[in-house]
């Protein structure tokens, strides 16, 4: 099936190409790894796959949620919300869509086997009221019920069932999902075509329900891993519009005819974890330094994140002393600032805490996570040296750094972390704050446990009242800001670049939303 | 036309001939009549002098961290506009002395290099010897084994012996094994090609009148390989080991393409060239283009010299 | 020879499973990818129940046991990453790597023979000492140097030839090649280049110091003292001697060309196996990887055969215990 | 007119320590027909000789003085594509070793065929069927069957056999025979003497037989030539030279005669080893080993001259009893 489709589209291909169409072709560091928008939490692979399929409702350009498939929603009560769908929107291959679509995708998103449940947690049931109106039904009060859908796609229940997909995709079942290779959404693109690693084909759906704030027919999206081969095609004119691009080519790319950096601070703040457990695990002194504020405080006094952003981000990171960006819900500016930069101060502190001579810990770091991540943690190392502490430096692939952090085998260590899909603070303080406890708290470093944090966090997760909710979040993250109980680091810059004649908006999610993209020919 | 040579003597000279040639002054006086080896020579006496003296040469200590200030970074060579007197080659994204870097790289690059071809030679020529001389299911095994090593290429054998230690070693000395998983790693695939030269030499020789009487005369199986059979095989493996040589610093830069080379705080050269790959677009053309100058340098010198020495000891050729 | 053969696909067998044994091994250390299969927010209960649902939490033999039962009915599972039969995947970017690979073996055959033969027959000429010299340049520096290089070169400032992927494919049956259209041929031009690099090096090397070698041989000198024509000798005599012992390396070099592959294509975004392991690596994507060795070797084991039994062909003393002869 | 003359042949090896002579002022003549002997101990330059007669000194070895002339014509100075045309149609070769002489990789009919056909105005077939007449010749049996199997399938006797065959095919008038028996089991021996003989006398060849067997000499040779250290120290008939040698040197040869077996690499009857060629002495070269040397030898290099029907090289062939 999959095999005609692709020879078909193959041989087709240099006759449906329009000749003077507006074709944009895009290159990402790596392709999706699948086309079913409900078998991975995978951020690329999700706004991939929402220029086919859509949610209920929306991120705009600028991160405010819209209507989408739903016109308009209601809190009938604090666990049940109504959401009322938009008439006459059809699939690609024509089915109408309605309230059993709804009820179907979001069931199956939430399925105990589907790896998307987390991105909606809690609910319980998805009841039909009539065609174009259904309840959602939560556990309890979700004030965070519309960000978790902004990320639930809809897919058509009879085409569902009819290809045996009406179950979650899941790897350990042992067969192939239909859903995995073939699409069938109401979003502003078709699938043409897939070849895994190599080419993916969307043309612009001309049924879409939405007025197209693009002028885009066609797609092509190639992956492209070597980040070097990536600029490489960008300025040799074989793709307009790659992301991510470098920092450090920023300057050849502007010098270059024809093609423009984008850059924006992003919402992804990394952050370094702190250990606060009884012993380090690779430590030269007894007990465990890292549990006293005092040693936390040096630590923030000892790091010249100016000279960071300056040196290694080119002066495209934003310095933070937050765990969330400005833009994510909850933040509050007092909670942003950072102690200065004071290395006398640092040891000065390291000494009050007993370690005149510093003490040995590890410092952990991924080396192919983050902007530079790797580069940002030696040149911490080096600061930190220069304060007295005796940091060494580990920095590994991100498989083996990840599952060092969830084994809690790592002393300070570099995580980042950018709330998505919420886009709300509530996000760090239950995975990241909280104390563990099967549910929440699966990064909350080892040892780090604040009762009075752990009680707003049970009182956030219900409270409807949006200002309610907003301050105890501020405060929440404010105990964890004094705290430090994690090392703020910086908001990791967005950097893609394009030909200067594409417009794309490039949103604080790093996410390329091609349904605002124009290219201009 | 070439003088007889009766069937009761060993084609070739035994060790000591080898090396009474060696100072007599045949290879000698090949080498000063060979232009390119002279200069082989010459660069690689220059690097290994820079390997060894790296600490009293260097400016800096690449490897502690605490010297570096990021305030120096990415200065371009002193000669250079923005040039800093202090750095010639200039200075990295994280301020390190590109000439210090370099000098203790080659340093690493070259403990690596030596160190798995020892490896891969002894290794090899161990198990070359045993499976030709005695054959039969040793040999077999030995072989089979072979192909199974050779089924896993170096790279994917570096994975496996990365992530074996990592998994046996505490976290602590990650990094000081990083160097001998290379070494490892890189030892350990690169065996077969002895194995099987010395291997096919020996089965040669085995049958050969003057090994049959040797052993007829009572000297041990041990005694007839090292002494008849290893001179004969000494030759080509040389020339194998000088030519691994290069491959083993360049297999180790590739290693550390793939993230599992030395790591970006000991950066061997083949790391710096990694690391400075990505900077290729950036304008920052010092950080990669002097150490790859010094590594074609120093895998050319070796090649150049791997190949007089094939031929200099290679009585025949002349 | 039809004992050999048997004899070798038993041995065979048996190199596999110590393949699927050391990687299973290996995999064991390379990370977990349950990180990487749910989502940010997800807690601590789903992450370990999704690890007992791929037999995470079960001791090494009982995978690595079930893996091979699996295995053995051509069952390699799904890939962890994307939900995809792990066989499909491997079968989707087969014919990606076999065309790269070769395409690069052949040339660095068509070039590296005749180069060989070239400067074995003139080993003084000044043209010799110059191509000996820049192919030794040429495989002094890291590939993946070289590759970027090239790109530089032909991509970006001359504008010749992609810098990436392999251009319009063509399904012929399951087999996707890039043989049939320009874009493709013109995109499998850099990275065969830069994959037969170091084996075009080592073939023209190889081939010279045979070549010098055979030349040498009392057969050859007869052959001279009989009057025949250099043509003659040189290649009817002394080329065929030449070639029996550079098939052999030429056989195991394939492998390496099949692993270096792995650099290639993650350089070029070649959607290949290797650039298909890599990503498998970097994901945790145990039954893609496991698979992937597994071909690799299967591959390997059969080439080695193919070089044995090519041998036998080649070599007319080996013919009459043609067997015994392998290796 | 002799078919073959050699005049104060000097074949030079440019070395480090300069240039060394290793075959110095060589002078033979070789009628049709005749079987002239050459002999020495390994190192003379018997070898040599006959390689500069077919014109393939290896290099850097070269001729640096006298000249070569076949059948009048002068030889040594063709170039190549001329000399290729000589060898194998009017010089054929036999090279000692039958083992490492044929290419392991093609038939004996490849091999023979070709070097007809090198030679020879002839069609495949017609080469086929002179190719295995000539094996029919050098006795291999049932020819047309063993045409097609390959040189490892033949036991040592009789691929020299075929060698024979092989430097035969195209008739060449005169053969540079180096070592042919060496290699062979001294059963076998006598044979292929005996066969190259015969063929030398069917085809009216003469042969030019390098050989350190003075036994093989004094059986098949009609004229010895012998030589020590580059030079030929006696040279005449076999009759002459083998009852009454003339030179020191050609006497302890003589005394290995009866000898049969393991071929000596040096002649016990005489003590010490021949010089190398880099360090012959002034005089005479056999000097240091002579037990008749006397002052002038060591100061003065002997000419060849003549006494008798023999020449030698010793200031006292006349007065040495021997």
């Amino acid at each position: 099936m999959i095999r005609s489709l692709l020879l078909t589209a193959a041989m087709s291909l240099p006759l449906t190409a329009p000749a003077a169409a507006e074709t944009l072709k895009w290159a990402t560091a790596r392709d999706v790894y699948g086309l079913d928008p409900h078998a991975v939490t995978d951020s690329f692979t999700n706004i991939f796959t929402h220029h086919l399929y859509e949610p209920l409702v929306r991120y705009d350009a600028e991160l405010r949620i819209e209507p989408a498939l739903a016109t308009r929603w209601e809190v009938i009560e604090p666990n049940r919300v109504r959401f009322f769908l938009r008439d006459g929107v059809t699939f690609h291959g024509g089915e109408a869509f309605d309230a059993d679509d709804v009820i179907v995708s979001l069931t199956r998103a939430a399925d105990p086997k589907s790896p998307l449940r987390g991105n909606l947690p809690g609910l319980t049931a998805v009841e039909k009221v009539d065609d174009l109106t259904v309840d959602v039904v939560m556990e309890g009060p979700t004030p965070l019920l519309n960000n978790y859908l902004t990320n639930i796609f809809i897919l058509d229940s009879g085409w569902l069932e009819a290809n045996g997909a009406t179950a979650p995709i899941d790897a350990s079942r042992g067969e192939e999902g239909y859903t995995t290779n073939n699409a069938n959404g109401t979003g502003p693109f078709r699938l043409e075509s897939r070849r895994p690693d190599a080419l993916n084909v969307l043309v612009a759906n001309e049924g879409w329900w939405d007025t197209p704030a693009h002028n885009l027919t066609r797609i092509e999206h190639s992956p492209i891993a070597s980040a070097a081969t990536r600029v490489a095609a960008l300025l040799s004119g074989e793709i307009d519009l790659i992301e991510p691009a470098p920092l450090q080519d920023a300057a050849r790319i502007e010098a270059a005819d024809g093609v423009r950096m984008l850059e924006n601070p992003g919402l992804r703040s990394i952050m370094m974890g702190i250990n606060m457990g009884d012993s380090l695990v690779d430590g030269n002194v007894e007990g465990n330094p890292l549990k006293d504020l005092r040693v936390r405080q040096a630590m923030m006094h000892a790091i010249n994140m100016d000279l960071i952003r300056d040196r290694i981000m080119r002066g495209k990171s934003r310095v933070t002393g937050s765990l969330i960006a400005p833009e994510v819900q909850g933040y509050t500016e007092a909670m942003d600032a950072r102690l200065p930069y004071d290395p006398d101060r640092a040891k000065a502190l390291l000494a009050e805490a007993g370690y005149p001579e510093g003490f040995a810990f590890n410092l952990n770091c991924p080396n192919d996570r983050y902007v530079n991540d790797e580069a940002i943690c030696q040149a911490m190392a080096a600061m930190l040296t220069q304060s007295g502490f005796q940091p060494r430096l580990v920095t590994e692939p991100r498989q083996i750094h990840f599952q060092k952090v969830d084994e809690r085998a790592v002393d300070v260590f570099m995580l980042g972390w950018a709330t998505l899909p919420m886009l709300d603070g509530f996000s760090v303080l239950s995975a990241m704050l909280a104390s563990p406890d099967g549910s929440y708290g699966t990064f909350t470093p080892a040892g780090y446990s604040n009762p009075r944090l752990d009680e707003l966090t049970q009182a956030i997760a219900i409270e409807m009242d949006e200002e309610k909710r907003l301050a105890m979040l501020s405060e929440a993250l404010m105990l964890a800001h004094e705290d430090i109980a994690w090392l703020p680091v910086h908001q990791q810059p967005l950097s893609w670049a394009a030909r200067d004649t594409v417009e794309v908006p490039q949103a604080a999610d790093d996410l390329v939303r091609l349904w605002y993209a124009r290219v201009n020919n | 036309m070439a003088t007889p040579t009766p069937a009761s003597a060993p084609p070739r000279p035994a060790p000591a001939g080898l090396i009474a040639r060696a100072l007599s002054g045949d290879v000698a006086w090949s080498f000063r009549h060979s232009w390119s080896a002279r200069i082989s020579a010459l660069v690689l006496l220059i690097l290994f002098a820079a390997a060894i003296l790296a600490p009293w040469l260097a400016n800096q200590n690449p490897y502690d961290i605490g010297e570096l200030s990021l305030f120096d970074s990415e200065l371009p060579p002193a000669w250079a506009e923005g040039g800093d007197a202090r750095y010639w080659l200039g200075t990295d994204t994280l301020a390190r002395d590109v000439y210090s870097s370099i000098l203790y790289g080659l340093r690493l690059s070259l403990i690596v290099g030596f160190a798995s071809v020892a490896l891969a030679a002894v290794v090899g020529i161990s198990l070359g010897l045993l499976g030709g001389f005695v054959g039969g299911i040793v040999d077999a095994a030995i072989m089979r084994f072979a192909d199974v090593l050779l089924s896993f290429p170096t790279i994917l054998v570096a994975l496996l012996v990365n992530g074996i230690m990592r998994g046996a070693l505490p976290p602590a000395q990650h990094q000081q094994a990083a160097i001998w998983v290379l070494i490892l790693a890189i030892g350990l695939t690169n065996w077969v090609q002895y194995a099987r030269t010395v291997r096919s030499s020996t089965m040669v020789e085995r049958n050969k009148e003057y090994v049959q009487a040797a052993r007829i005369n009572g000297v041990s199986r041990a005694g007839i390989m090292v002494s008849h059979i290893l001179p004969n095989v000494l030759g080509p493996v040389l020339v194998i080991a000088t030519i691994n040589l290069g491959m083993a610093v360049l297999t180790e830069a590739t290693l550390s393409f793939l993230g599992v080379g030395m790591p970006a705080t000991q950066p061997s050269l083949g790391t710096l060239i990694r690391i400075g790959n990505e900077y290729l677009f950036s304008g920052i053309w010092w950080v990669v283009i002097f150490p790859s100058v010094v590594l074609v340098a120093l895998v050319l010198a070796v090649n150049l010299l791997g190949d007089w020495l094939r031929d200099a000891l290679n009585p025949k050729l002349r | 020879m039809f004992g050999f053969l048997v004899r070798r696909i038993v041995q065979s067998v048996f190199v596999m499973l110590a393949v699927a044994l050391i990687a299973f091994m290996m995999f064991r250390f390379m990370g977990d990818p349950v990180n990487s299969m749910v989502s940010e927010n997800a807690s601590v209960a789903e992450r370990e129940e999704v690890r007992a649902r791929l037999g995470l939490d079960q001791p090494l033999y009982v995978q690595y046991a079930r893996f091979v039962t699996r295995a053995a009915q051509g069952d390699f599972g799904l890939s962890w990453r994307n939900a995809r039969p792990v066989s499909t995947l491997l079968a989707e970017r087969f014919p990606a790597t076999a065309e790269l690979v070769l395409v690069a073996a052949g040339l660095s055959l068509v070039l590296g023979i005749p180069l060989g033969i070239l400067t074995a027959l003139r080993p003084r000429a000044l043209s010799t000492q110059t191509l000996q010299f820049i192919s030794l340049v040429g495989i002094s520096l890291p590939t993946f140097v070289t590759g970027i290089l090239l790109i530089l070169t032909f991509s970006v400032w001359l504008g010749w030839l992609p810098s990436f992927g392999r251009g319009t494919v063509v399904d012929v049956g399951w087999w996707s090649t890039g043989f049939l259209t320009t874009t493709g041929l013109k995109a499998l031009i850099l990275p065969s280049v830069m994959l037969c690099l170091f084996q075009l090096t080592l073939i023209m090397r190889l081939v010279r110091a045979e070549m010098m070698e055979v030349l040498r041989t009392d057969y050859i000198k007869f052959a001279r003292a009989r009057g025949l024509s250099d043509r003659a000798i040189h290649f009817h005599h002394a080329l065929r001697n030449t070639l029996i012992p550079v098939i052999t390396i030429f056989g195991l070099q394939l492998g390496g060309l099949i692993a270096f592959a792995i650099i290639t294509e993650t350089v070029f975004q070649w959607p290949g196996m290797g650039a298909l392991f890599i990503q498998a690596v970097s994901f945790g994507d145990v039954p893609v990887m496991a698979a992937y060795l597994v071909l690799v070797s299967l591959i390997f084991v059969t080439i080695n055969t193919i070089v044995d039994l090519l041998y036998v062909v080649l070599d007319p003393r080996l013919r009459v215990d043609g067997a015994r002869g392998a290796h | 007119m002799a078919l073959l003359t050699v005049e104060n042949l000097t074949v030079t090896f440019p070395s480090r320590h300069g240039s060394t002579n290793a075959i110095e002022n060589v002078t033979i003549h070789v009628e049709p027909g005749e079987i002239l002997g050459m002999v020495g101990e390994s190192g003379a330059g018997k070898s040599m000789t006959g390689a500069a007669i077919i014109g393939l000194l290896e290099p850097p070895g070269h001729i640096s003085s006298g000249e070569i002339r076949l059948e009048g014509e002068r030889i040594d100075n063709l170039p190549p594509a001329a000399m290729r045309r000589i060898r194998g149609r009017r010089i054929g070769a036999i090279f000692q070793d039958p083992l490492t002489s044929l290419n392991p990789v093609l038939t004996v009919g490849d091999q023979l065929i070709e070097t007809i056909r090198a030679h020879l105005p002839l069609t495949k077939e017609a080469a086929r069927e002179r190719a295995i007449d000539w094996l029919r010749r050098v006795g291999i049996p049932a020819p047309e069957k063993r045409i097609d199997t390959y040189p490892h399938q033949y036991s040592g006797g009789m691929r020299q056999r075929v060698v024979i065959a092989l430097a035969l095919c195209a008739e060449p008038r005169l053969i540079i025979a180096d070592e042919p028996t060496t290699a062979l089991d001294v059963s076998v021996q006598a044979q292929i003497i005996a066969l190259l003989r015969r063929l030398a006398r069917e085809t009216g060849a003469a042969v030019v037989l390098v050989t350190h067997d003075m036994g093989v000499i004094a059986e098949t040779a009609d004229r010895v030539a012998v030589m020590y250290a580059g030079r030929i120290v006696e040279v005449g008939p076999v009759a002459e030279v083998l009852t009454h040698p003339r030179h020191p040197y050609t006497a302890g040869l003589m005394a290995s005669i009866p000898r049969i077996g393991p071929r000596p690499e040096i002649l016990p009857q005489i003590e010490g080893a021949m010089p190398r060629p880099a360090s012959r002495p002034a005089g005479c070269a056999f000097a240091p080993r002579c037990p008749y040397r006397i002052d002038r030898c060591i100061a003065e290099r002997p000419a060849l001259r003549g006494t008798g029907a023999a020449q030698v090289s010793c200031h006292l062939a006349e007065e040495i009893p021997v």
